[in-house]
């Protein structure tokens, strides 16, 4: 018997945490001395009004997907891979590899590669951390800290030293051929006379984290798999008693969890930069883990919290187009919507219990 | 007539939706033991921890020696100079005995004043009430009888006049108990009053001046000791008659099921646990393994059990098993026909985050029968555990609960339940009724004994010699990693058994 | 001579490096025995930066900066107990949020006082930390005394008077500050009572509380401590080791102080030692770069990442499992 | 680009040309400081829509997204900053040579050191720094061939253009090696060296906007780069500006050294007329200083 009805932990808590920290956002845009209704309206209208601004939110939301995937699957084996940046990263480097030297006659296929690449690479990444902590107990949250550093400097040696074409003086690779560019939704769902998501990034790969997301909740809920994964996470001692062997558990986690990470690229790399540049992650990895703790480590839950950030993401970059708003405004935002609704949310559901409480203790 | 030393007077307290007690008085004499008894969940530890201050009545009011006391939280009861040992002990594990007994309790800003004054006092503690303990051991490195011994020192190092004891004997050995019980009387002697949570009738009988029976979180009756019986109290309990000893026909052993030779285990740490001991069990008996619990029964249930690896020869059926490397994990185990019900059902047996139907599957998980192509098929699991809940009358009976919010006897039934139904060639079963109430412990034993008599190996662990008395077709005592002999039990007693245990061989016996 | 020169010269600069690190590793010590984990370091450090160096611009008073920047993080803390003492949240959610809030707060306000692109004026005077010239060591003045650069006058001097004049003497007294918290940290942790306890609730905190010592009192203490500190973790950077605040001035150094902090097992020597190792590795990776081993080169990249590998090397090869306190980023829930 | 508004060089000289104009001509611009790679093809497409003429970009990153944009908007006017090799009839690219501006603070470095060596600390290891470094150290060789040259890179991640504390570490870690004038190339890690260098009592040179000011009598020079003319002049020009591939270097002012009171009293009369000279050599193609760019090396640096 619960304390409250399903419905309000997750739709009523997330909701009035949610207005809290909007509140609070609007008191900080009254400190700068701007107006907040302004600013809201810019941003909403910015990131949902038009099929351009969804274009871009849901291209931010797609590389959050996939990071928050990723730290949501190593979550449930409770492991804490802040690695995802580095991930990404590598699977960056696998997407542009195989989309520069390999000549694709058709995007389909590249993108069947691309997947498959960016997912090797990523989870090669993730395999050594992983390695060590199964093996050598060395904490995972360390050595995918440092591998970040070493995914940026690999990266960077690779784009200045090694990819970069001649005379370019941009460390990027070159732009990837025609054949591998992935449909946008411009090109998708355009129709003659009226032109849709006008320029907006968002490509097909957006589809591809949707699928990821059901696969990702099918492993976790449907499968023997995700049942062990789960059963490691919550007792080390049980997965032993029932010949769940942890080291399996670890490396095979973590590889899913670098794969998830890697396929970022997909979208950032392929999709919309269609080649590889110097940071083209941007710190998505990180995002993935605030993502992935706000949606509860469900991938519903991720996919709605990706949304959001999407939203914030996009609709600060309409305030900085037309406003004087710095853009840090939008990362103070991005923070008091994490505080409230991942880690403040006691705060909102403490009282509610007592009142349901109340209204059971009344009804009966 | 004296003033009551405890007195409660209509205490309820929930925890969210569930009422664990309901309007609750009682008073309690001073210079008394007084039992209180109750199956799992029925609010007993919570009203102990609500006079203890641990948790905050929502109605009622507590007077001790007569005055109206409020204790919002501990600290007000020690001020009060109540004590209580936990069901589950509150240490510090990787503490040293002395740390435990000062913390909250020590006097100035610097350890060291504090540390060697208590040390002082706990010898005096010591002398007077036998109770030995290395200070300077950390409790990890000592057996539960040990911490148990450093919970109530501490109580006493902070001066307690009403000490509250949580099923103390729950982890006890005979012995220990025994002496447990020797230390209250002279606890009571000096007139400090003691409660005593037990679900061993005897315990009561034989202990208590006054007892307490509790049901579904309301005390429905408190007796004296003296003008009661087991029988009643049983019924008093659960609601219904129960029978305090297994009825079983002799067994007719069949064919060896399990050979172990010469088996060595060693642990993490290299030491070696058990020290090549060889073994039989037969179709159709329960072999029971006593034991004072840290000499390497554990680890003999455990390599048994595909948890870690050893060394020597285990055959079943004639077949040899890999004890280490591939094909020695649980899920070997398992395929082989072994079923393990481990000593530990909140650490082990169980996860306690999983739903009830999940947990069904537990280790079974990969069975074929859970499957439907790629995924797990949960709709045969939940159909597969509404029969099992039904079966082995697990209370409250909804699949959906977590593991952990069932009672203990419950969360055992859980794992019995799921363990025996595989009709397994072999059952390792490790303390199956360890904190768990009569009604529940009765059904278990009876399933225990309904397997045996199909024919299947059973091999049994505990440090509740009744209970090894009860189940077991034969006994091996284990002492310090070797088995110091093997007795029928219809040809030994107690004491001999004690003595085993205690590492007295055979000889000498 | 020579190498002997350029050795004290990187172990100068290891201390300077290792400095913010090792104050935030100990905050960090404190808030973890303590039970609640804290990714937060990073977020603190720089608020604290930040406002250190905004007040002690404004006020021209260092001091003042320290008191402001130990005050702005010490309100973080408040924050992380708010959530994961009181209203037992989520620990690792808490610290990213205020790691967030830090990056954007800092340069919102910087912008809207000083107009500088989220800079602060940069400091002068009393402003900074001076660094500390001890009796005989070779300083800046003796410089201005003799007009040779001070680099030439450390070279002529002894072996012996270098160490003094070069490791020893000449940093900032903040410095000397965070290696005299080391045994401090040890003492109060091992030998006072508030340690006995605050470890405690870091490992049970049932036990201490059925001892009838209030586990929230002495988990926001250890937060309020780990405030403390970072503070002055961020005033270093921005007052003593610079001079003025630049956004994201704190460049990752929280997390490596996490990684030291676990690398240490959380223990306040092996603490001190691993961030010396860390400053020790960055120090060499800054001092050679692009080695050229007989015409191999390896590229400033792969020195740039040195530090790193070496860390999961060490960590890897030497370290092994690392066990954080038992009760360590678990809420105490009573009644669920 | 993405280093910021107020990185007290590069962006912020385009900044203050921007605002000279605003000033003086009373009309009004938009400005946006991005955050994210996505956003450059957003923002110019949006600056586009909205009428917007001429459109400035900073920053060779800029390239490839105008590269894609320019096309679909032929009527609006693009400028680029640090970009040559565009191929659209709307981009007015300017390409600044910075190596011949390095050049000569390099030549001033040379003269100013006792030691006879000196550094150069860059921001990120781009190839646009090492292009940087590489016409610095062909000018300190140039006054004093044997001279020593001390090179490095603050870091591989963006926080390399924000990262002070490793500056002036850096910074000491080259003095150490003998370097008593330090060239900093390094966006907000330069405040850092420039500080450090100071407080060490040695000298340091600024870059992209006349930094001198920042610690009077301690900063030898400043390379400048004009982006701040550049911008003025394409915001004048306005909707009919010229487009095509402008370089800037000596010759046409985009480049040179940063001569003022505060660092009046270090330039020596020779130092001054050195400079002149070799300013006049490059302009008048006697001395070729070598680009970077030419085959991905440099001369006179090993990176
Ligand atoms: N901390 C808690 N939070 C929520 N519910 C609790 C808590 N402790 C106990 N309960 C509920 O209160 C009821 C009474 O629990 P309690 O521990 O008092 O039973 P008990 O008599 O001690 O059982 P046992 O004999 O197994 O120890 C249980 O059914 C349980 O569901
Ligand atoms: N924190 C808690 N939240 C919810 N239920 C709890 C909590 N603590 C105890 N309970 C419940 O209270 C009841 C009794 O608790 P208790 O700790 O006494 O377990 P138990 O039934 O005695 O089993 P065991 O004797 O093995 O500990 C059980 O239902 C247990 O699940
Ligand atoms: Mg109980
Ligand atoms: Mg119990």
């Amino acid at each position: 018997m619960d304390k409250m009805p399903k419905w309000a932990d997750v739709v009523l808590i997330p909701l009035i945490s949610l207005i809290l920290a909007a509140i609070l956002s609007a008191l900080v845009i009254l400190a700068i001395g701007e107006n907040p209704v302004e600013a809201v309206n810019l941003m909403v209208t910015g990131a949902l009004g038009s099929t351009y601004g969804w274009g871009y939110t849901l291209y931010y939301a797609t590389n959050f997907m996939f990071t928050g995937l990723a730290v949501a699957v190593a979550f449930h084996a409770r492991l804490f891979n802040i690695g995802g940046e580095g991930q990404a990263m590598l699977g960056g480097l696998g997407v542009a590899i195989v989309c520069l030297y390999i000549p694709w006659p058709h995007w389909s296929i590249a993108l069947l590669a691309a997947c498959a690449a960016s997912m090797l690479f990523g989870a090669a990444w993730a395999a050594i951390p992983a390695y060590l902590q199964a093996k050598r107990g060395s904490h995972i949250v360390i050595t995918t800290i440092m591998f970040n550093f070493i995914a940026a400097a690999f990266l960077n040696y690779m784009l200045v030293n090694v990819m970069r074409p001649q005379g370019s003086q941009d460390p990027a690779t070159a732009r990837f051929p025609e054949a591998v560019h992935l449909p946008t939704f411009q090109s998708m769902f355009s129709t003659a006379e009226n032109a849709v998501f006008k320029g907006a990034p968002a490509n097909i790969s957006f589809f591809v984290a949707i699928l990821a997301c059901f696969v990702v909740w099918a492993l976790i809920w449907r499968t023997r798999l995700g049942y062990e994964i789960r059963a490691y996470g919550h007792s080390e001692t049980g997965a032993v008693y029932a010949g769940i062997s942890p080291v399996r558990i670890t490396i095979v986690a973590m590889l899913i969890s670098g794969a998830l990470a890697g396929l970022m690229a997909t979208n950032n790399v392929m999709g919309e930069a269609e080649r590889l540049v110097l940071n083209s992650t941007e710190g998505a990895g990180f995002i993935g883990i605030a993502v992935a703790l706000m949606g509860r480590s469900h991938p519903f839950g991720v996919f709605v919290a990706a949304l959001l950030f999407g939203f914030l993401y996009q609709g600060g970059a309409e305030l900085a187009l037309w406003t004087s708003i710095p853009r840090e405004l939008i990362v103070v935002i991005q923070a008091l919507v994490i505080l409230f609704t991942g880690a403040l949310d006691n705060m909102v559901r403490m009282p509610l219990e007592k009142l349901f409480l109340g209204l059971r203790k009344g009804a009966e | 007539m004296t003033v009551p030393a405890i007195e409660l007077k209509g205490i309820s307290k929930a925890f969210g939706p569930v009422q664990a007690n309901k309007d609750i008085s009682i008073s309690v004499a001073p210079g008394t033991i007084h039992g209180i008894i109750g199956e799992n969940g029925a609010g007993k530890s919570t009203l102990m921890s609500i006079l203890y201050g641990f948790y905050k009545a929502d109605k009622g009011e507590i007077c001790i020696n007569g005055t109206k006391t409020d204790i919002p939280d501990s600290q007000a009861a020690i001020a009060a100079g109540i004590g209580m040992v936990f069901q589950h002990f509150k240490l510090v594990e990787n503490f040293t005995v002395l740390e435990n007994i000062v913390l909250g309790a020590e006097d100035g800003g610097l350890l060291a004043p504090s540390l060697s004054k208590a040390r002082k006092e706990l010898k005096e503690l010591e002398e007077e009430y036998e109770l030995f303990v290395d200070p300077d051991k950390r409790i990890d490195e000592i057996g539960v009888g040990m911490q148990q011994r450093v919970e109530i020192l501490k109580a006493l190092y902070r001066q307690a006049e009403i000490l509250i004891l949580d099923e103390p004997t729950g982890v006890l050995t005979p012995a220990e108990a025994d002496q447990l019980f020797r230390i209250l009387d002279r606890l009571r002697a000096e007139g400090k009053t003691i409660i005593v949570i037990t679900h061993k009738l005897r315990e009561i009988i034989e202990n208590t001046d006054t007892v307490s029976v509790m049901r579904r979180g309301q005390m429905t009756a408190t007796v004296k000791t003296a003008e009661t019986s087991p029988e009643e109290l049983a019924e008093l309990m659960v609601g219904r008659k129960v029978l305090l000893q297994v009825d079983k026909v002799s067994a007719k052993p069949g064919k060896p099921i399990l050979e172990v030779e010469n088996l060595r285990v060693f642990d993490q740490a290299g030491v070696e646990r058990v020290k090549g001991i060889d073994l039989t069990v037969r179709a159709g008996e329960i072999v029971g393994i006593a034991g004072v619990a840290g000499n390497g029964q554990s680890e003999l249930l455990e390599v048994l059990g595909g948890m870690r690896p050893g060394q020597g020869s285990i055959k079943l059926n004639g077949e040899p098993l890999a004890l280490s490397g591939h094909g020695s994990d649980g899920q070997a185990r398992r395929a082989q026909h072994i079923a393990h019900v481990p000593e530990d059902r909140q650490r082990e047996g169980l996860i306690m985050d999983f739903h009830a139907w999940e947990n069904v599957a537990f280790g079974y998980h990969r069975d074929p029968a859970y499957q439907r192509g790629l995924f797990m098929d949960n709709a045969a699991l939940r159909a597969d555990t509404e029969r099992k809940i039904e079966k082995f009358d697990v209370r409250p009976p909804n699949g959906w609960l977590t593991a952990k919010s069932f009672s203990g006897g419950n969360q055992q039934k859980i794992v019995v339940a799921r363990e025996i139904e595989r009709n397994p060639d072999l059952l390792l079963v490790g303390q199956p009724t360890r904190g768990v109430d009569i009604g529940a412990i009765e059904f278990i034993h009876k399933q225990i004994v309904a397997l045996r008599d199909q024919g299947k190996a059973i091999l049994l662990v505990s440090v509740e010699l009744e209970e090894i008395f009860s189940l077991s077709d034969r006994i091996a005592v284990m002492f310090d990693g070797h088995i110091m002999g093997e007795r029928l039990p219809h040809e030994t007693d107690e004491k001999e058994l004690g003595l085993l245990m205690a590492g007295v061989a055979e000889e000498a016996a | 001579m020579d190498i002997f020169v350029t050795l004290i010269q990187v172990l100068d600069s290891t201390i300077r490096l290792a400095t913010p690190l090792l104050l935030a590793c100990l905050a960090g010590l404190y808030s973890e025995r303590a039970g609640i984990f804290d990714i937060g370091l990073e977020g603190k450090m720089l608020m604290a930066a930040f406002f250190s160096a905004a007040v002690a611009a404004v006020t021209g008073s260092v001091w003042l900066g320290l008191l402001a920047g130990i005050a702005s993080s010490l309100v973080l803390s408040g924050l992380h107990g708010l959530a994961s003492i009181t209203f037992r949240g989520n620990q690792l959610i808490s610290g990213v949020a205020i790691n967030f809030l830090a990056s954007g707060l800092t340069v919102l306000i910087a912008q809207s006082w000083f107009k500088q692109g989220g800079r602060t004026p940069s400091l002068f005077g009393g402003g900074r930390f001076e660094s500390a010239e001890f009796p005989y060591a070779i300083g800046p003045e003796d410089a201005e005394l003799t007009g040779q650069p001070v680099s030439e006058l450390m070279s002529d001097a002894n072996s012996i008077h270098m160490v003094y004049s070069e490791l020893l003497s000449g940093h900032s007294i903040l410095v000397y500050v965070a290696f005299l918290m080391v045994p401090l940290t040890w003492w109060v942790l091992f030998r006072t009572r508030f340690g006995l306890r605050l470890r405690a609730v870091g490992e049970n905190p049932a036990a201490v509380d059925t001892a009838g010592v209030s586990v929230v009192g002495l988990r926001f203490a250890a937060v309020a401590i780990c405030g403390v500190l970072c503070g002055i973790a961020g005033a270093y950077l921005a007052t003593a080791l610079q001079a003025g605040f630049v956004k994201e001035m704190t460049a990752g150094r929280g997390f490596i102080a996490l990684a030291a902090l676990i690398f240490a097992k959380w223990r306040p020597w092996h603490a001190m030692w691993a961030c010396l190792l860390f400053g020790l590795l960055q120090a060499i990776a800054l001092r050679f770069q692009n080695i050229d081993l007989g015409g191999v080169v390896i590229p400033v990249q792969a020195m740039d990442a040195l530090p790193y590998i070496l860390t999961v090397v060490i960590l890897a090869g030497f370290v092994g499992k690392a066990v954080p306190p038992r009760a360590g980023g678990e809420p105490y829930v009573k009644e669920r | 680009d993405l280093g910021g508004k107020f990185d007290k060089s590069f962006n912020e000289a385009a900044h203050n040309g921007a605002s000279r104009w605003a000033e003086q001509t009373g009309k009004t611009y938009r400005e946006i400081e991005l955050q994210s790679e996505a956003q450059r093809e957003q923002a110019l497409r949006r600056f586009a829509e909205a009428g917007l003429n001429p459109i400035i970009t900073m920053g060779f990153a800029m390239a490839d997204p105008l590269a894609a944009v320019a096309g679909d908007y032929p009527d609006t006017k693009f400028v680029a900053v640090d970009v040559n090799w565009l191929d659209a009839p709307n981009v007015r690219q300017i390409g600044f040579a910075e190596h011949e501006g390095s050049y000569l603070v390099g030549m001033m470095a040379a003269m100013a050191s006792k030691t006879g060596t000196v550094g150069f600390i860059g921001g990120m290891d781009i190839p646009l720094i090492r292009h940087f470094g590489c016409g610095y150290a062909q000018g300190a060789k140039a006054v004093n061939p044997d001279i020593n040259i001390v090179a490095n890179m603050t870091g591989t991640t963006p926080s390399a253009w924000n990262d002070p504390v490793k500056g002036s570490e850096l910074t000491k870690a080259q003095i150490s090696q003998g370097a008593d004038v330090i060239y900093a190339a390094a966006g907000g890690t330069g405040v850092g060296v420039l500080q450090t260098a100071a407080d060490e009592g040695i000298l340091s040179i600024g870059v992209d906007s006349n930094q001198n000011h920042l610690h009077p009598g301690k900063v030898l020079t400043s390379m400048l780069k004009r982006v701040d003319v550049a911008v003025y002049d394409a915001m004048k020009a306005g909707e009919d500006l010229q487009t095509g591939v402008f370089a800037m270097g000596l010759a046409e002012e985009g480049v040179g050294v940063a001569m003022d009171e505060y660092n009046a009293e270090l330039v020596t009369e020779e130092m001054s007329s050195a400079v002149a000279d070799a300013r006049s050599d490059i302009i008048n193609g006697n001395v070729t200083v070598v680009s970077y760019y030419e085959n991905d090396s440099c001369p006179a640096l090993q990176f």
